[in-house]
């Protein structure tokens, strides 16, 4: 499955929200959203609109975990390390497909096909261990499972 | 006129002073390392903390940030206070212990060495955010910001490569009270070279 | 989609009147003995595949013909709370419970069950303990001990539906205080009932109302916290996609009392179905008036505004939050000044989190002295919790506060697999601590809970058993909140990787019992010292752990073993050969080929190639592979 | 000058830093006694609240008007100081800093005494200046007029509305009728944006809807006058009809770049090689081409590797319309491999599915166009290969244009031949606006895509708009130290206008060549270079006066001893490395006086010439890195203002090295104390000036020489201009312009003299006596009375025979 959409319409992102600095993150996601990473042009484009100085935009773009200023791969893993998960092994779930996928660790594939993340808790902790592919709930994961999965998402 | 004691002596204070304000203009010495004069405090450093007490209870408080009230009793030097200094500049000795400046600051509280690991013996940074308020507040440019959070923060312009808001005034570098923002600015106030490639994928 | 300007007018409710009226004649339409059919829509349950228990039951309804009267069709509703036991489907007005539903049996329910009257075995609760079917959700233990005040709605209407809310008698309480009260009356009544914020400090939701409300006229804000951002807690997010009424009615009466025209909800972005039922709800109350202009006829205006989190703990504190809405680095700001005084864009806010919301709409609507008379002397009212770790029965309970903490475990939950008793309660989050097996007897409320070195904070509740190791646990809540910490003041950015730093060293059997004691000193200082009460409560994982725990620590420390099997560095893993068949799994699953072995033949780990990822012991089908 | 002010000053304790290390009772109790000087005050901490108090406090008791600050580093603390006397009703320009901790407590070993001294004679300098100030009043900035868009570039229509968004009126002055035309020639300019002109046509419609744009169709651009808040714009009329001349209050200039074709070495031949525009026209009437079609991305071949992105996102797009409308076309993009594929990856799994192949390679083997097949070296295996094409389409060659270039040098932009627009940022203060980039747009700037350009155009609407709204609310004013013209002294020559940097120097009126300036405010970065190379003195930067400077040095040059040094720092430079040194305590020689400006550039000669004459031995001047000035070349024109000093220094029989030019680096404050050291040891060297009446007669002399016009105008020809590369390279035949200037020099030197020597004795001179009284030789003396009675300074009378000189 493609994350990005290709002929989405910055300009139509930028115009959904009024031009004050309150908006910042409003855009900051939804642009997120659209194209999985803020570009250095998509970060100016949204500081001219809100008048936010770019330096103080970067600093929100780095601080929050959503952000991402590089681009993600087409698949998007998250393996949630909640307390529920972790004590039900996640952690070491999460370790194995990054080695399998030949990350050091949360990131993106040099062949931009799949990003790995970790998530501290989904809420979702009568499933633990969880991880979320492409935004589907994978409850009571094991490691050869999302291997399973995950592989297939490569194969397509 | 609000009257207060400090370390057990009565002193004055008009409301809107900070206990830092109080202290200082009675003559008593509290350590500081985000805070500057030209700038709003910003409670970070916690190294200027003084203690509360109210009969049994006591608490510890930024004295930068806190307001001075009446009938408050402050302390400035109690073992609760030192034991947070103490740590917090040990902890600053691993963190960044190429600084002169943290290192005869920690002399003087009697920390010599530091028993936790040292990851970069060439830094210098605190994260006070000294040179990040000062570029904002003093200078209007906003030329650089902190840059991800937790023990990942650092200080820098977008991108960490030069940008074209700074004007190489060198505010950062003279507020900074370690040293750390000289070898930065390098990095910061270069003359950026027209970025051709701007544009935005659609 | 959107009303139209028309549409909105003739929905518009104008007067308390108007509002009990429609209320009159949504439950008159609905006949209570219909046999209706609810299907969990949780998020756990979905995630079980209850969207397509609902399709194939929709299917089997259609093809069974139109005598069936099934009124209004099949509901779908917010988390149960039984998330463990989801796909859930209740049969109304019988309440018949079944679980672990599969598409697969839609056709059975709606033949036997709905035509019939019969029960479809199978799919029914077992008890654990007796091994008896059990027909009804009330005679579920895991229901059976519970209080519902908070989540008394949610499982029971559809929260996209806000004709549904209003049947169960939504915004009552909101259209009592707006037309019937002064805002002083309603912060009375708050303070009356003794209700306290529930977001974890447990500060009386009144009082802090009243410090707001002192300052007259001007801008001001309400703000409700749904970054619940502990892991291991669900309970705000099971209340916004299960009631969200009750959300938007609470900051309605919130608003009313201080004086705000505007709310802000701040909810996780991680929750977008919490964001959409949200979102809906506030349009459909602003299409019946109960947001806007004029609520009522009250003369009173306010509307609600919903902030999505960006991914970060912190922004669960205050004033972090409140940065965060104003669009900039969640950074806790020092207080002094409050937020009651000086909060969100520098004006006087009220922030309260999604149950403390919640319980004010019960409130105004049942009364202070109902409330009051719930719960214990310093701790009214009820608490949910999310159950969760080693436990049997997961999900979400609602209890009275002073209850013992080993119904809540050993009860409602089923207890703990395997075992006859929990090892440890880690209660609050990452601020909380962990309860050892002898608190099971302690009465869980603010207090107590405080006094035993754990608090309640957001009311998550993992259940450990002996093979979960407290120093990793410990480990696991400092590398959490070392991540998620802001890293502004120094006692937090610098200490906590320094408390984990030495809690490493435990892991890998190194340090000495010296070092404890100068963990209990840093822990001090950071606590003592830090900003905001993510550093402030960051040593309780370490503190609480080494209060009931100090014998595992010195285990670890002395002996450099690990007893629960799980430091990486203190443990081995060997094929026991009178097991192990020789079918090569583990083999083929170890990333370093460090198991070799002939087929058919038992196989054995080579240490010094092993790095201890596990994999052998999960592929293992036989159970051959040890941990020592 | 005689203010009546009071002056308060104000010493810090600072809490240990100061109070210890400078015995600052004494410092108060030899303040007190100063006549200057009406009140002192001690605070513990001046800059924190109970410190700002007592400041305000003690200047409504005692009616002060002007503060000194004896504390820290002016640069980092002034504006607080400005922000919270406000309320006291001191502006800018009335508060001073003396940085005593600093310059003075932590950098020398001197007793607390000593140092108090020191302080005493910087915080009389300080205050002797602020005696010299005439406050003038806030300045008002008024917005006559709608907004004009002027260039006709496509940024016209996102700058349109945006401003029409905001309310704001403005004109579009465009060559073209109809918008449709505009999209029709857009590719020539933005090839491979056609997915974007659907939202361009909406912006189009929305700005002809919009009752606040008024569109019209003009001619040639050929004049621009006026200041911010209100222009003149002239144009020609398009059917030859007379000028047309609109009165504005801001201008926006939309300037698009244009797009050549490759030469022929890359084997374009406009048929079956072409460029990107070529490519557009094509798909734009014929449809897409079939068969093979290779896209080269040859920037990096054609040396401007900095467009391979716009290049190859154009060349994506057209690949893109090409197969997903022609099925039978096979694309493939030939890159170097050194260039990042700029898709994301989405458009990488887009680009897959469309089969669109992206070929890299290793640009060390130059690729070969050859008639059907192009050759490349494979990065992987090393070897040539070659690809087939039908259709081979190369990046194009990006430039300015003519157009663009003729409207920049109207709006008063120099630039150099074919580069693009956008200058080198004034990195002053950061709420100002440099021109190019608040009123320029477009990919005249540098080379942008169409999304970039539009982008600009809406930035530069939205600080219009800004201002305009600020200046409708009344809150819009001039900064308060800006560059004023008397327009009584000014002659119109135009000297200021050539050498300003910041453009802030406009025409009153246009067009016409030496017509009276003015400043624009808004624009002045208050430099004031321009000021110190007026020959009248016409220019004066306003509550920062020469005059101020003067007073300054003079002040501080009576004080010091004899081995002691008068040096004057820039803010971006000496100032701020010596502050900077001061923060960690080095020591360096205690004789060094440093004074601070803001630019070293501001120092009129006449400054510097009153050091010496007042007792100053020696003047050292410290300024930013040449490269790094932050008025561009402040330094450059101090350099020719030392020059001439020293010409001057010799011409009186002293050391040339007793006035030198430095620059320091103010993240190098080692580097700026080895500056100090050296030259005040040589300063030691060579011991004081002898204040003997001849030598202060010749002094009074080259006090006199720097402020003769001839002397400032022949100066004034040496500075450098904007686009001149360094000081003093502009000069053909260096030696002979030395000694040129040098024989001015001496000319007006001993006219100077002469001059004083009549006014001063006020009676009849023989040449004799007055070759006596000047201990110079007749003969030179001679050809100078003649020139000065040919002049009609002085009258020739004739008494007993001999002729006598006398002033008029």
């Amino acid at each position: 499955m493609a994350q990005t959409a290709i002929d989405i319409d910055i300009d139509e992102i930028i115009e959904r929200y009024p031009g004050k600095p309150e908006y910042l993150i409003f855009l900051l996601q939804d642009i997120q959203a659209a194209f999985n990473y803020i570009s250095s042009e998509a970060l100016t484009l949204v500081c001219d609109h809100t008048g936010v100085p770019e330096s103080q935009a970067y600093a929100v773009a780095t601080f929050y975990n959503s952000f991402s200023l590089e681009p993600k791969g087409e698949n998007l893993i998250h393996v949630c390390l909640g307390t529920a998960c972790h004590l039900k092994g996640s952690g070491l779930i999460a370790e194995n497909l990054m080695r399998r996928l030949g990350l050091d660790g949360p990131g993106t594939t040099e062949d931009l096909k799949y990003t790995v993340e970790t998530v501290n808790c989904l809420g979702a902790c009568a499933l633990a261990p969880v991880a979320v592919v492409n935004g589907q709930y994978q409850p009571k994961v094991t490691s050869p499972k999302l291997m399973k999965t995950v592989q297939k998402l490569g194969d397509e | 006129m609000l009257s207060l004691t400090i370390d057990g002596n009565k002193v004055e204070a008009e409301a809107g002073w900070s206990l830092l304000d109080t202290a200082r203009q009675n003559g008593i010495e509290i350590p500081t390392l985000c805070y500057h004069e030209a700038v709003e405090p910003f409670g970070a450093c916690r190294l200027c903390v003084v203690e509360l007490r109210q009969g049994n209870n006591s608490r510890l408080v930024a004295s930068c940030v806190y307001p001075a009230e009446q009938g408050l009793d402050v302390y400035t030097a109690s073992e609760k206070v030192n034991n947070v200094r103490r740590w917090i500049l040990e902890m600053l000795l691993s963190e960044c212990p190429a600084s002169s400046e943290i290192r005869e600051m920690a002399a003087q509280y009697g920390v010599q060495t530091t028993r936790f690991e040292i990851s970069d013996p060439e830094q210098e940074c605190i994260l006070c955010g000294l040179c990040v308020r000062a570029c904002a507040q003093v200078v209007g440019a906003n030329a650089i910001s902190t840059v991800g959070r937790g023990a990942q923060k650092e200080i820098g312009s977008p991108y960490l490569t030069p940008g074209d808001d700074c004007v190489a005034c060198g505010t950062c570098v003279t507020v900074c009270p370690t040293g750390a923002m000289s070898a930065r600015f390098e990095r910061v106030r270069g003359v950026p070279s027209v970025v051709m490639a701007r544009s935005v994928k659609r | 989609m959107q009303a139209t300007a028309k549409d909105t007018a003739e929905l518009r409710l104008g007067s308390l009147e108007e509002l009990e009226k429609l209320r009159g004649e949504l439950r008159a339409a609905e006949d209570p003995n219909h046999t209706r059919i609810i299907v969990c829509h949780g998020t756990g349950c979905i995630a079980n595949g209850s969207a397509g228990v609902t399709e194939a039951l929709k299917a089997a309804l259609a093809a069974a013909g139109e005598d069936i009267a099934v009124m209004p069709g099949i509901k779908t509703t917010g988390c149960h709370g039984f998330c463990s036991r989801g796909p859930l489907v209740i049969i109304k007005p019988k309440n018949i419970f079944y679980q672990q539903v599969k598409p697969g049996d839609a056709e059975e329910i709606v033949q036997k069950t709905i035509k019939a009257g019969e029960m479809v075995e199978s799919l029914l609760y077992e008890h654990p303990q007796t091994g008896e079917k059990i027909e009804t959700t009330e005679d579920i233990p895991f229901y059976a001990g519970q209080q519902r005040v908070v989540l008394a709605n949610i499982g029971q209407i559809d929260p996209t539906k806000i004709d549904d809310a209003l049947r169960a008698g939504a915004y009552a309480g909101a259209a009592k205080a707006l037309t019937n009260m002064e805002p002083k009356q309603v912060i009375e009544a708050v303070i009356n009932s003794g209700l306290r914020g529930r977001g974890g400090a447990g500060f009386p939701t009144g009082i802090k109302w009243n410090l707001a409300a002192k300052h007259e006229g001007g801008q001001k804000y309400v703000l409700c916290n749904a970054d619940e951002g502990d892991p291991g807690a669900f309970m705000d997010r099971s209340v916004m996609e299960g009631d969200p009424h009750a959300v938007v009615e609470g900051m309605i009466i919130g608003g009313y009392a201080i004086g705000a025209d505007t709310g802000y909800v701040y909810v996780r972005a991680e929750y977008p179905l919490a964001i959409k039922h949200l979102e809906k709800a506030l349009r459909d109350a602003r299409a019946y008036g109960l947001l806007g202009e004029n609520i009522l006829g009250s003369g009173f205006n306010f509307d609600i505004r919903i902030n999505r989190g960006a991914g970060a703990f912190v922004c669960g504190e205050e004033t972090a939050l409140m940065r965060s809405v104003e669009g900039k680095v969640g950074e806790p700001v020092p207080r002094p000044p409050y937020p009651s005084d000086k909060g969100l864009f520098g004006k006087p806010s009220v922030l309260n989190n999604v149950e403390t919301w919640a319980n004010v709409s019960r409130i105004l609507d049942k009364g202070a002295d109902w409330f009051a008379g719930l719960g214990t002397e310093k701790s009214k009212g009820t608490k949910v919790f999310a159950l969760v770790g080693k436990v049997n029965n997961v999900g979400l309970v609602e209890v009275p506060m002073g209850i013992k903490l080993r119904e809540i475990v050993m009860e409602i939950g089923g207890g703990v697999p395997g075992s006859d008793h929990f090892k440890a309660v880690q209660t609050g989050g990452p601020s909380g601590g962990c309860l050892p097996w002898q608190d099971a007897d302690l009465p869980v409320d603010f207090d107590s809970l405080i006094a035993a070195g754990s608090m309640m904070g957001s009311g998550g509740m993992i259940v450990m058993d002996d093979r979960d190791c407290m120093v990793d646990v410990a480990k696991y809540f400092l590398g959490f909140l070392e991540e998620e910490s802001c890293g502004k003041c120094f006692p937090c950015r610098l200490g906590v990787p320094r408390l984990r730093e030495t809690l490493n060293r435990f892991s890998k059997g190194q340090g000495t019992v010296e070092d404890i004691d100068d963990l209990y000193s840093l822990a001090e200082a950071i606590k003592a010292g830090s900003l905001c009460a993510l550093g402030g409560t960051a040593p309780n994982a370490v503190l609480s752990t080494l209060r009931y725990f100090r014998d595992e620590y010195e285990t670890h420390i002395l002996e450099h073993r690990c007893p629960a099997g799980v430091c990486k560095d203190l443990i081995t893993y060997s094929i026991d050969p009178e097991v192990c068949t020789g079918c090569r799994a583990c083999a083929r699953a170890c990333p370093q080929n460090a198991i070799t072995g002939e087929k058919k033949k038992p196989h054995t780990i080579d240490e010094s190639l092993c790095i201890r990822c596990g994999m052998c012991f999960e592929s293992c089908k036989f159970g051959a592979v040890q941990v020592q | 000058m005689a203010n009546e002010c009071k002056i308060g000053v104000f010493l810090c304790e600072c809490g240990r830093r100061i109070a210890p290390l400078v015995d600052l009772s004494q410092l108060k109790e030899q303040l007190e006694g100063d006549p200057l000087i009406g009140y002192v005050g001690v605070e513990p901490f001046s800059c924190l609240a109970p410190g700002m108090a007592s400041i305000k406090k003690a200047i409504a008791d005692n009616g002060l008007d002007r503060v000194v600050i004896a504390g820290c580093e002016a640069r980092v603390m002034l504006s607080k100081f400005e922000h919270e006397l406000a309320a006291s009703g001191l502006e800018a320009g009335q508060i001073d800093i003396v940085n005593l901790r600093g310059h003075v407590a932590q950098v020398s070993d001197q007793s607390p005494e000593e140092k108090a001294a020191k302080g005493f004679k910087l915080i009389k300098a300080v205050a002797a200046g602020l005696e010299a100030l005439s406050p003038t009043a806030h300045e008002k900035v008024e917005f006559t007029g709608p907004a004009m868009i002027l260039g006709g570039g496509i940024a016209t229509y996102s700058a349109a509305q945006e401003l029409s968004r905001r309310g704001i009126e403005c004109i579009a002055a465009v060559s073209t009728d109809e918008w449709e035309d505009e999209i029709r020639m857009l590719h020539e300019h933005y090839p491979g944006e056609r997915h974007y002109y659907d939202r361009l046509e909406a912006i189009m419609k929305e700005v002809d809807a919009s009752p606040l744009v008024r569109r019209i169709t003009v001619g040639e651009l050929t004049s621009l006058a006026g200041r911010t808040g209100g222009y003149h714009v002239t144009f020609s009329d398009p059917m030859g009809g007379p000028p047309r001349v609109y009165e504005v209050g801001a201008v926006i200039a939309a300037l698009d770049g244009q797009m050549l074709n490759q030469g022929s070495n890359f084997g374009h031949d406009g048929r079956n090689v072409i460029c990107h525009t070529e490519a557009e026209e094509m798909l734009w009437t014929l449809g897409a081409p079939e068969g093979k079609v290779v896209f080269w991305l040859n920037d990096y071949e054609a040396g401007h590797p900095e467009y391979c992105y716009l290049s190859s996102r154009a060349a994506w797009s057209m690949a893109r319309y090409m197969r997903e409308r022609s099925p039978l076309t096979k694309v493939t993009m030939l890159y170097n491999h050194q260039m990042a594929v700029p898709l994301s990856a989405g458009e990488r799994a887009a680009s897959r599915k469309l089969g669109i192949n992206w070929v890299p390679y290793d640009g060390a083997l130059r690729p070969t166009v050859q008639s059907g097949f192009v050759t490349y070296c494979d990065p992987e295996d090393h070897l040539e290969h070659e690809m087939p094409w039908d259709k081979l389409i190369l990046s194009p060659r990006r430039s300015v244009g003519h157009e663009a270039t003729k409207v920049a040098h109207i709006l008063g932009l120099e630039h150099e031949e074919g580069a693009f627009l956008e200058e080198h940022k004034q990195r002053v203060r950061p709420e100002q606006v440099g021109r190019d980039e608040a009123y320029l747009a477009g990919s005249a700037r540098y080379p942008c895509d169409l999304h970039e350009a539009l982008r600009q155009g809406r930035r530069a609407a939205v600080k219009t708009a800004e201002m305009v709204a600020k200046a409708t609310a009344g809150e819009l004013f001039a900064p308060r130290m800006v560059c004023v013209v008397d327009q009584s002294k000014c002659i119109g020559c135009g000297l200021c206008k050539e050498i300003c940097d910041c453009g802030g120097i406009e025409p009153v009126e246009g067009p016409g060549g030496n017509i009276p300036r003015h400043v624009d405010p808004m624009v002045c970065t208050g430099g004031g270079t321009c000021a110190a190379a007026c020959p009248y003195h016409a220019l004066t930067i306003q509550n920062n006066t020469t005059s101020q400077r003067e007073a300054r040095v003079s002040t501080l040059s009576k004080a010091l001893n004899p081995d002691e040094v008068v040096a004057f720092g820039c803010a971006w430079g000496g100032l701020a490395a010596a502050d900077n040194a001061g923060v960690k305590g080095m020591a360096y020689d205690p004789r060094l006086y440093m004074l601070r400006v803001s630019c070293i550039g501001q120092l009129d000669p006449s400054v510097l010439a009153r050091a010496f004459l007042e007792g100053a031995n020696s003047l050292l001047l410290i300024g930013c890195p040449p490269e790094d000035c932050h008025h561009s070349y402040g330094l450059d024109h101090t350099w020719s203002r030392v020059n001439l000093m020293k010409k001057l220094l010799a011409l009186c029989g002293f050391d040339r090295r007793r006035i030198a030019l430095a620059h320091a680096d103010l993240n190098r404050p080692e580097e700026y104390i080895k500056t100090v050291n050296s030259f005040i040891t040589t300063m030691a060297e060579l011991g004081p000036i002898e204040r003997t009446l001849e030598n202060q007669e010749k002094l009074a002399g080259l006090y006199a020489t720097v402020n003769s016009p001839r002397v400032r105008w022949v100066l004034g020809a040496t500075l450098r201009r904007p686009w001149e590369e360094v000081y003093p390279g502009n000069q053909r035949n260096a030696l002979a312009f030395d000694r040129d200037m040098m024989g001015v020099v001496s000319e007006e030197f001993i006219k100077a003299r002469v001059a004083n020597l009549l006014k001063e004795q006020a009676r009849p001179f023989q040449l004799r006596e007055l070759a006596a009284a000047l201990h110079e030789d007749e003969k030179p003396l001679m050809d100078s009375l003649r020139e000065m009675v040919g002049e009609g300074v002085v009258g020739r009378m004739h008494k007993d025979g001999v002729a006598h000189y006398v002033m008029r």
